[in-house]
């Protein structure tokens, strides 16, 4: 068996364990532009910010290759897939023969239409090779940046411009920042953290224009105001990276369709990661989750459906870690109800930066906000993974030490007797 | 593979699974006043759960499809396919706490006595011995075993 | 005659010859079968029991009496002539024999119950004998019944067996069950009446070994109007079988799987209902468990039951030819009067060799 | 130089003092005839002589004895072999109790049947590994805390139903091996042992020290091979190691 | 008022270089005398409500912690005792009749300590016990006088009898008094070894039923929880006519400790005091007596065993005795050292005689009459080890019953405190946080080590003597001397002084 696996982040890792639970003997090779070893993604401003060396970049240990017999082909791209010779066409000119192919080619910046964007200093915040870039220009005493976009990226890129001594301001357009995952109350909270170190915000309003010669030396915001800068981060988010099956038999909505087995509409073509439209469990239908753990399990399961398992993907979640210096904060699911189908629990203490906000529907919980006090949030994850109707323990929820001892009794039990299957 | 079970009708809420696993994974295995009175002290890898007269220890479940590796950034969370034991490599966590937000047990706690890191149950590193908290049990309210 | 003494542990030999026919043969074989084992004893004790001695009063009951001094008899005889018709009365035929020292009187009379005393006690008449037996070894300062059936006697006294059937002069005497007892008490202050055999009406016993058991056999039989005036194993043992067998009506079987009950792990292992009555055997006599080591050899006018505890601490071993049966602590001593036998063997323990007179269906 | 000591009258201390006299005058073979009862024959002549034995001997037979050989033409009684450290005893009938106590060296092979408690306390010691061959069946407690050495045990000639050996088979045994011809019902092994089938270096041993007993007494060695034999051994060499508490 | 005139009995000692602020003692002790100071960031203690549990001392991890006697409560005085001056300044603060917990701490003579073992040496065989069979099987209940046997069958069968495995047995100790983890713990191990436990005066509870061929269920004055399915739920039943602890006097459950499962089980209202009257009502001689056994056999349709116990008072063997000719099976005498969950102080203290001279008085005069074999004799209060049982054996015990040891193995640390409710132990307790610090697993691992370790020592002690079946040493006082005892004893216990 020949399998072949387009990317090499979480998706693509997740699919080779995947299939070496399943197959320990196939071909496995693993195609992707970038040069590197696989690496987290997101440790990229962790490395900016200098908190991770290179070496500690690497996703899975130096052997992984090695030890799971794939044939690493780096630095190349898959061109094109030719879906009837079975194969895949690289820019070095080689065909890669596959009876399983998994499209994990992930996403691709958003970089909204302004002027101009020819100029130098601007970059994105995906790859390792922006921030290297990034930090190029540090090193040679660039140290003010504009960052659109008050997302996890911006945000985490913000942070670590502001520790490597760049000042910092980030446009936003929404009303508030991380406003995919906080509510207002819990925004103004952390954003008043970040502007207590530093930090400066700018929220809705957008970039209209970049200024500068050959690089990059200001912008001016759509209300006309106009920000200094040497530096401009692009980090509004990412689209699925679709170009190698635009316009081919396999099926895309916004991102490539997948059935349950995170199959695409031809057969043997897999998809997973940022890529695809995965089932997202809250919304209880497919959508784009570009997230790592989504992608890791996505790839998994195609993985392992590749090799001749059924394996169905339950569904994802959008669930997202984030801490900023000392204040950590977890959010999952629905965080921001639009209708009053909707119970909400919350509770704040603005003094301390503690907010938690519980989500219910139905019975369950479909979401939360966890600000400062995180201790064990997961628990709420898979009450909400699960579907649990809550209803007997509903007003234990926001306890500070939530807990098994708030489940009825049998529940308990029969959840702790096991591991989580 | 034997994990650790407790059992809430017997547990007395003593906490001493707490005080031993703290010592088991400090600097001083075997002196508990050490353990706690010099050095960095780490959190305990179990927790005591109680309201009385209800309390049992919960620790890392060690699931098979552990969703704490499968959410892990750095890839510092792994399952020993051989052991079965799911364990965290401190020294590349990046303290992003992923993984407690994917924890259904709420077992994976906050270290920071340190370097940020996640901190969980390793069975105390071995499948073999009995991990420090069921060996120290005054009332035989945890168990480890296999079922 | 002092009787009240602590208890004396003691280790023996034994020697036991019957003659299934009831053919009589005299002392010589017996005393030579007990003088081989010479070593086992330390002459402080020895003695015969003979059935078939005294054919010219086979309906008597001939008690065999040792006596202090001439005072204690007179006294003695009052109660005995009070209470029985002695038909004939003498001192028992002795010889000077150099290793006996201090012999008391030893006195021979032959009895059948008085009458009226019989009646107006409304007991049967062995339970009257046996009454008069206790009484005397009780109450009586100086005077010890130390035989008292019927066609049969004990001769018993300090020193070798070997010698001590020389001092009574056995070899007169024919009889067609011997028994025979040599003894090695660790401590004795040399009475007489404390050698073996022990008897009882016609029950007689000599026996090796020493009953650990003896103060729970002795305080359970003392319930039933036995006097264990002797604090030796022997008396409690002849005791037993006589409370088991006469009182209980108990078969022989029965009575050997109470002294010498099967271990628990064996009872379980038998079918219900035997299961279910060695059970109650041992729930209801387990005070006359005989424990500790022993071997025996029971004589009753009908036959001869060796037999050993149920563990086995003490040695035995059987032999026949023709019609005679053999016991003996040890094989030589067997082959001493026997030199070819039949049939050789060891009896397992609390396994009983029985040998019944013909004709007889029990002892 | 064989030399005949008629034994009938004797008493064992004399007999023994004739036996030593023999041997010290140079006497290779010892015959005794008419013997009956005398304890401790073979005990004190410390040099390896013959003593044939015709008639029962006493107790304590070959006790202590170091290097001799006897053979008993008829049975013998107990204590047998008793301490025995090297040498041979034969017997040609059936023996008594508690033979070859402690027995730490030689070998003792018994034709017939034996009584209670034999091969109590057999043990090895350094070379020194005792050997007893019981022909017929025993009585309880065979093998009983046997420390070492080998007991062999036939069972020829018996009746049907009659167990091989009685209870308590090694009971308390630590060490050794107890090798039975036939079957071993389970309920009458000691609790510290357990059956086992017979390995390669087994059935060498066994057949070496089968070909000699065999050939000592007449005995048709195929015959007695025809039957499987299993082994029994301790499963602990500390069976009460946790019996006791400190106090 | 809360100023109290008495010093606190007890000191509590925290080793300050050992304590890790752990917080276990605070966790542990149910009378609250450790905290945590918040100011000071430490574990602080305060000893006036210290019962000297020994709790807080076990469980701290790193020894950090004693309890111990106030060396200097009182001025030395060699008439007042602290003990006694304090017992008067709770009675003058209070009016009340002082209460306590356990048998009697007073110095009384201990005769098991007076009686000394034989063993055999050279004229017979000691027996080693570990390789050679060593049976301890004892039947209690009424024998026959004859046995008949027919076609070698036993022609009529044997009255009920309980077969023991082991001769000691838990004695009676109700659910209510103690938890029903000690329950379970009692009844599984008397299952595992082979046993009976006693379900005491208060019923038997649902989940205990199943252990009914290991049970001895109790009928006692005030009848709690007895109905025909629990008489018939055991192996026997017991009288209990009067408890060593507290002879003459009835019981009184606090409504505290009726909770909902102890109210099921005694079939009373949760809550309410559960009182035993001093008296059965319907016993007021010995004929009355005669009568409850024989309702009892008649609704047991005659198939179990009836047992009579009483306290050890001072014309015990005449009681006996009339008791065994009232048709009891077994007798069980309950000596004056014996444990309780509640007796007044000085009934505790003052009332009864030892159970060692009421035995070897019951067995003696039983004999005497000829019935000793119609009737089993069980004694308790004060079994305190296996050479006490042997010599119980010996003197003329059938069996023993043991609590305070059985409750000794379950942990408890004889702090006498039961009728508090808040043993830190979780045994005589029925407060649900205290109850789950019993665990029956571990309770009836240990009550059956106990018993087995004590059947193990029984053996030895046998095997020394050259006996391997405990029917031969039942009554069997030879083996037993004297020593230091007067004359008068040892003419009631029947044994000859040492050296004899």
């Amino acid at each position: 068996m020949n399998y072949v696996i387009i990317g090499n982040s979480a998706a693509a890792i997740g699919a080779v364990e995947g299939i070496r639970q399943v197959d320990r003997e196939g071909r496995i090779t693993i195609v992707s532009d970038e040069k590197y070893h696989t690496y987290s993604r997101p440790l990229i401003s962790y490395w900016l910010a200098g908190k991770v060396s290179e070496d500690k970049m690497v996703y899975r240990k130096d052997n992984f290759y090695e030890v799971n017999s794939v044939t690493p082909i780096l630095g190349v791209k898959a061109v094109k897939i030719d879906f009837t010779g079975k194969k895949v066409e690289l820019a070095d000119g080689t065909n890669l023969p596959f009876d399983k192919l998994l499209v994990a080619a992930g996403g691709k910046p958003i970089v909204p239409p302004m002027d101009g964007l020819d100029k130098k200093g601007i970059y994105s915040f995906i790859k390792f090779d922006d921030v290297k870039e990034i930090k190029d220009a540090l090193s040679v005493g660039k140290n003010k940046a504009v960052v659109i976009g008050a997302g996890l990226i911006g945000l985490k890129a913000a942070e670590a411009l502001n520790k490597a001594g760049v000042a910092v301001t980030v446009v936003e357009l929404a009303n508030r920042i991380l406003p995919a995952i906080l509510d207002e109350e819990a925004g103004v909270m952390v954003q008043d953290y970040l502007e207590k170190n530093g930090v400066k915000f700018v929220l809705n309003n957008t970039v209209s224009k970049v200024l500068g010669e050959a690089e990059v030396s200001g912008v001016v915001l759509q209300n006309g105001t106009k920000l200094d800068c040497d530096m401009l981060i692009v980090a509004i988010g990412v689209n699925p990276n679709i170009a190698l099956v635009k316009e081919t038999e396999v099926q895309v909505n916004r991102g490539i369709v997948v059935n349950e087995k995170m199959e695409t509409s031809v057969y043997g073509i897999y998809a997973a990661g940022d890529v695809s439209e995965g089932f997202d469990i809250v919304y209880g239908t497919n959508r784009v989750l570009p997230l790592l753990p989504n992608a890791y399990m996505q790839g998994e399961i195609a993985g392992r459906n590749m090799a001749g398992a059924e394996e169905v993907f339950a569904g994802g979640l959008a669930m997202n870690a984030i801490g900023f210096g000392d204040l950590p904060m977890l959010t999952a699911g629905i965080i921001k109800p639009d209708s009053d189908q909707f119970e909400v629990l919350s509770e704040a203490d603005t003094a301390n930066k503690c907010y938690r906000k519980v989500i219910l529907k139905d019975g369950s919980v479909v979401g939360y906000i966890c600000l400062n006090k995180v201790d064990r949030a997961g628990i709420m994850t898979g009450l909400i993974k699960e579907k649990v109707d809550v209803s007997a323990f509903k007003d234990k929820l926001l306890n500070p030490d939530f807990g098994y001892i708030d489940f009825p009794k049998e529940f308990r039990k029969s959840r702790l007797s096991g591991g989580a299957e | 593979m034997k994990k650790v079970y407790a059992k809430e009708e017997v547990c007395v809420g003593c906490r001493l699974c707490e005080v031993h696993c703290i010592v088991a994974h400090s600097e001083y295995p075997n002196d508990i006043i050490k353990a706690f009175k010099k050095g960095n002290r780490p959190v305990a890898r179990v927790l005591v759960e109680e309201n009385k007269p209800v309390s049992f220890a919960l620790q890392c479940r060690h699931c098979e499809d552990a969703p704490c590796t499968k959410s892990c950034i750095t890839g510092a969370m792994q399952r020993n396919s051989e052991t079965g034991i799911v364990y965290n490599q401190e020294e590349r966590c990046v303290g992003c706490w992923t993984c407690i937000l994917a924890c259904p047990f709420g077992a994976i706690r906050r270290d920071e006595s340190g370097k940020k890191a996640a901190s969980k149950c390793d069975l105390c590193s071995s499948n073999d011995e009995v991990p420090a908290c069921v060996a120290n049990c005054p009332n035989e309210a945890l168990s480890f075993e296999e079922r | 005659m002092n009787k009240i003494f602590p208890r004396i542990p003691s280790g023996c030999a034994i020697s036991g010859i019957m003659n299934k026919k009831g053919h009589r043969f005299s002392g010589n074989d017996i005393i030579k079968s007990i003088a081989l084992m010479h070593d086992r004893s330390n002459g402080l004790g020895g003695g015969f029991a003979a059935y078939g001695i005294y054919p010219d009063y086979p309906d008597h009951y001939a008690f065999h009496v040792f006596y202090d001094s001439l005072a204690n008899r007179i006294n003695t005889e009052e109660f005995i002539n009070d209470h029985f018709d002695v038909d004939m009365s003498e001192p028992i035929h002795t010889r000077k024999v150099r290793s006996i020292n201090n012999p008391p009187l030893i006195w021979r009379y032959f009895v059948r119950p008085g009458q009226n005393k019989l009646i107006s006690s409304e007991l049967t008449e062995e339970e009257y004998v046996v009454r008069c037996v206790m009484r005397v070894n009780s109450c009586f300062e100086g005077a010890y019944i130390f035989s008292s059936g019927k066609n049969m006697g004990a001769f018993k006294g300090v020193g070798y067996p070997e010698d001590i059937g020389d001092f009574y002069c056995l070899e007169k005497y024919d009889g067609y069950i011997w028994t025979a007892h040599g003894r090695f008490p660790t401590n004795t202050p040399g009475w007489w009446g404390g050698a073996h055999p022990f008897t009882l009406l016609d029950w007689s016993i000599v026996h090796n070994g020493e009953i650990s058991s003896y103060g729970a056999n002795a305080r359970f039989l003392e319930m039933f109007g036995y006097k264990c005036t002797l604090q030796t194993d022997t008396e409690a043992i002849t005791y037993i079988f006589d409370y088991l067998m006469r009182k209980q009506g108990l078969p022989l079987e029965m009575a050997v799987a109470t002294v010498a009950a099967p271990l628990w792990k064996e009872i379980d292992r038998m079918d219900q209902d035997k299961k279910e009555l060695l059970k109650a055997l041992r729930a209801v006599f387990g005070n006359l468990l005989m424990n500790g080591p022993f071997s025996i050899i029971l004589g009753t006018k009908n036959g001869i039951v060796a037999l050993n505890d149920r563990i086995k601490l003490r040695n035995m071993v059987a032999a026949t030819k023709g019609d005679f049966l053999y016991l003996a602590s040890e094989e030589s001593a067997i082959r001493e009067v026997c030199s070819d036998p039949e049939h050789v063997w060891v009896p397992k323990g609390g396994e009983p060799v029985i040998g019944l007179l013909e004709g007889v269906d029990n002892i | 130089m064989i030399k005949t000591i008629d034994a009938k009258g004797i008493y064992y201390k004399q007999l023994n003092d004739k036996i030593l006299q023999a041997a010290e005058e140079g006497a290779d073979k010892i015959v005794l005839e008419n013997v009956n009862g005398q304890r401790y024959i073979g005990t004190r002549v410390d040099r390896p002589v013959e003593i044939e034995v015709k008639g029962v001997p006493g107790n304590d037979l070959g006790a202590y004895m170091n290097g001799s050989t006897i053979v008993v033409r008829d049975n013998g009684q107990d204590a047998i072999g008793n301490t025995m450290n090297a040498g041979k005893i034969v017997i040609h009938g059936h023996a008594g109790d508690v033979l070859g106590y402690a027995m730490r060296g030689g070998k003792l092979f018994i034709k017939g049947d034996v009584g209670y408690r034999v091969g109590i306390h057999m043990k090895e010691y350094q070379e020194l590994i005792p050997k007893m061959v019981i022909g017929g069946c025993a009585g309880n407690f065979l093998g009983e805390y046997m420390a070492g050495g080998i007991l062999v045990i036939l069972g020829l000639n018996r009746k049907p139903e009659e167990p091989i050996a009685g209870d308590y088979l090694g009971t308390g045994m630590h060490g050794g091996v107890i090798y039975v011809r036939g079957e071993v019902d389970k309920t009458m092994l000691g609790k510290e042992v357990s059956v086992f089938e017979l390995d390669e270096t087994d059935n060498k041993k066994l057949d070496e020290l089968l070909h000699e007993y065999c050939n000592d007494l007449g005995i048709d060695y195929e015959e007695v091979r025809k039957e499987k034999f299993v082994k029994l051994i301790p499963v602990s060499h500390r069976p009460y190691g946790n019996l006791y508490v400190n106090c | 008022m809360n100023f109290n005139m008495a010093v606190p009995e007890f000191l509590i000692e925290r080793k300050k270089e050992r304590c890790i602020d752990c917080k276990v003692c605070i966790t542990q002790c149910a009378n609250e005398c450790h905290s945590f100071d918040i100011d000071e960031g430490r574990v602080v203690s305060d000893e006036t409500a210290c019962v000297n549990c020994q709790r807080c001392v076990v469980f701290c991890p790193t020894r950090a912690l004693s309890v111990v006697n106030n060396p200097q409560q009182y001025k030395n005085n060699a008439n007042w005792t602290a003990f006694d001056i304090n017992t008067i300044y709770k009675q003058a603060a209070t009016g009340g009749i002082l209460l306590t917990g356990m048998g009697t701490d007073r110095n009384y003579p201990i005769y098991w300590d007076h009686l000394l073992l034989n063993a055999s040496q050279v004229t017979n065989p000691s027996i080693d016990p570990l390789r050679e069979p060593m049976e301890l099987k004892t039947f209690l209940g009424r024998k026959p006088e004859k046995l008949v046997v027919k076609d070698g069958k036993l022609a009529e069968k044997l009255p009920p009898q309980l077969e023991l495995e082991v001769p000691i047995m838990f004695s009676a100790m109700s659910f209510g008094s103690i938890s029903l983890n000690a329950h379970k713990s009692l009844a599984r191990a008397a299952e595992e070894v082979g046993t009976f436990y006693n379900t005491g005066e208060g019923g038997l509870h649902r989940d205990l039923y199943g252990y009914g061929n290991n049970t001895i269920v109790q009928v006692a004055s005030g009848r709690f929880g007895v109905h025909q399915e629990y008489l018939n739920a055991g192996k026997a039943i017991e009288i209990k006519i009067g408890q060593g602890a507290k002879p003459g006097i009835g019981g009184h459950l606090p409504g505290e400790k009726v909770g909902l499962e102890v109210s099921l089980t005694r079939m009373i209202p949760q809550g309410s005091d559960a009182i035993s009257p001093a008296p059965h009502h319907d016993i007021y001689s010995i004929e009355d007596l005669r009568q409850l056994i024989f309702s009892l056999k008649e609704a047991t349709n005659y198939e179990k065993p009836v047992s009579v116990k009483i306290a050890a008072v001072h014309n015990v063997a005449a009681i006996a005795s009339g008791i065994a000719r009232a048709g009891a099976d077994i007798i069980a005498i309950d000596g004056f050292k014996g444990g309780t969950g509640a007796t007044p102080l000085r009934t505790r203290d003052s009332v009864g005689i030892p159970v060692e001279l009421a035995l070897a008085a019951v067995d003696s005069r039983l004999r005497e009459e000829g019935i000793r074999n119609q009737v089993s004799l069980v004694v308790g209060g004060t079994v305190r080890n296996s050479s006490d049982i042997v010599k119980a054996i010996a003197l003329g015990a059938d069996a023993v019953y043991i609590a305070t040891s059985a409750l000794l193995a379950l942990g408890c640390h004889l702090c006498q405190k039961c009728y508090t409710g808040k043993c830190n132990w979780g045994i005589a307790t029925q407060n649900p946080n205290l109850i789950k610090r019993l665990n029956p697993d571990i309770g009836a691992k240990r009550a059956a080590n106990l018993l087995k370790a004590w059947a193990h020592e029984i053996k030895e002690l046998l095997g020394g003597m050259g006996i391997n079946a405990l029917e031969s040493l039942r009554g069997n006082r030879l083996m037993l001397r004297g020593i230091g005892l007067s004359q008068k004893e040892l003419e009631i216990l029947g044994v000859v002084h040492a050296g004899e």
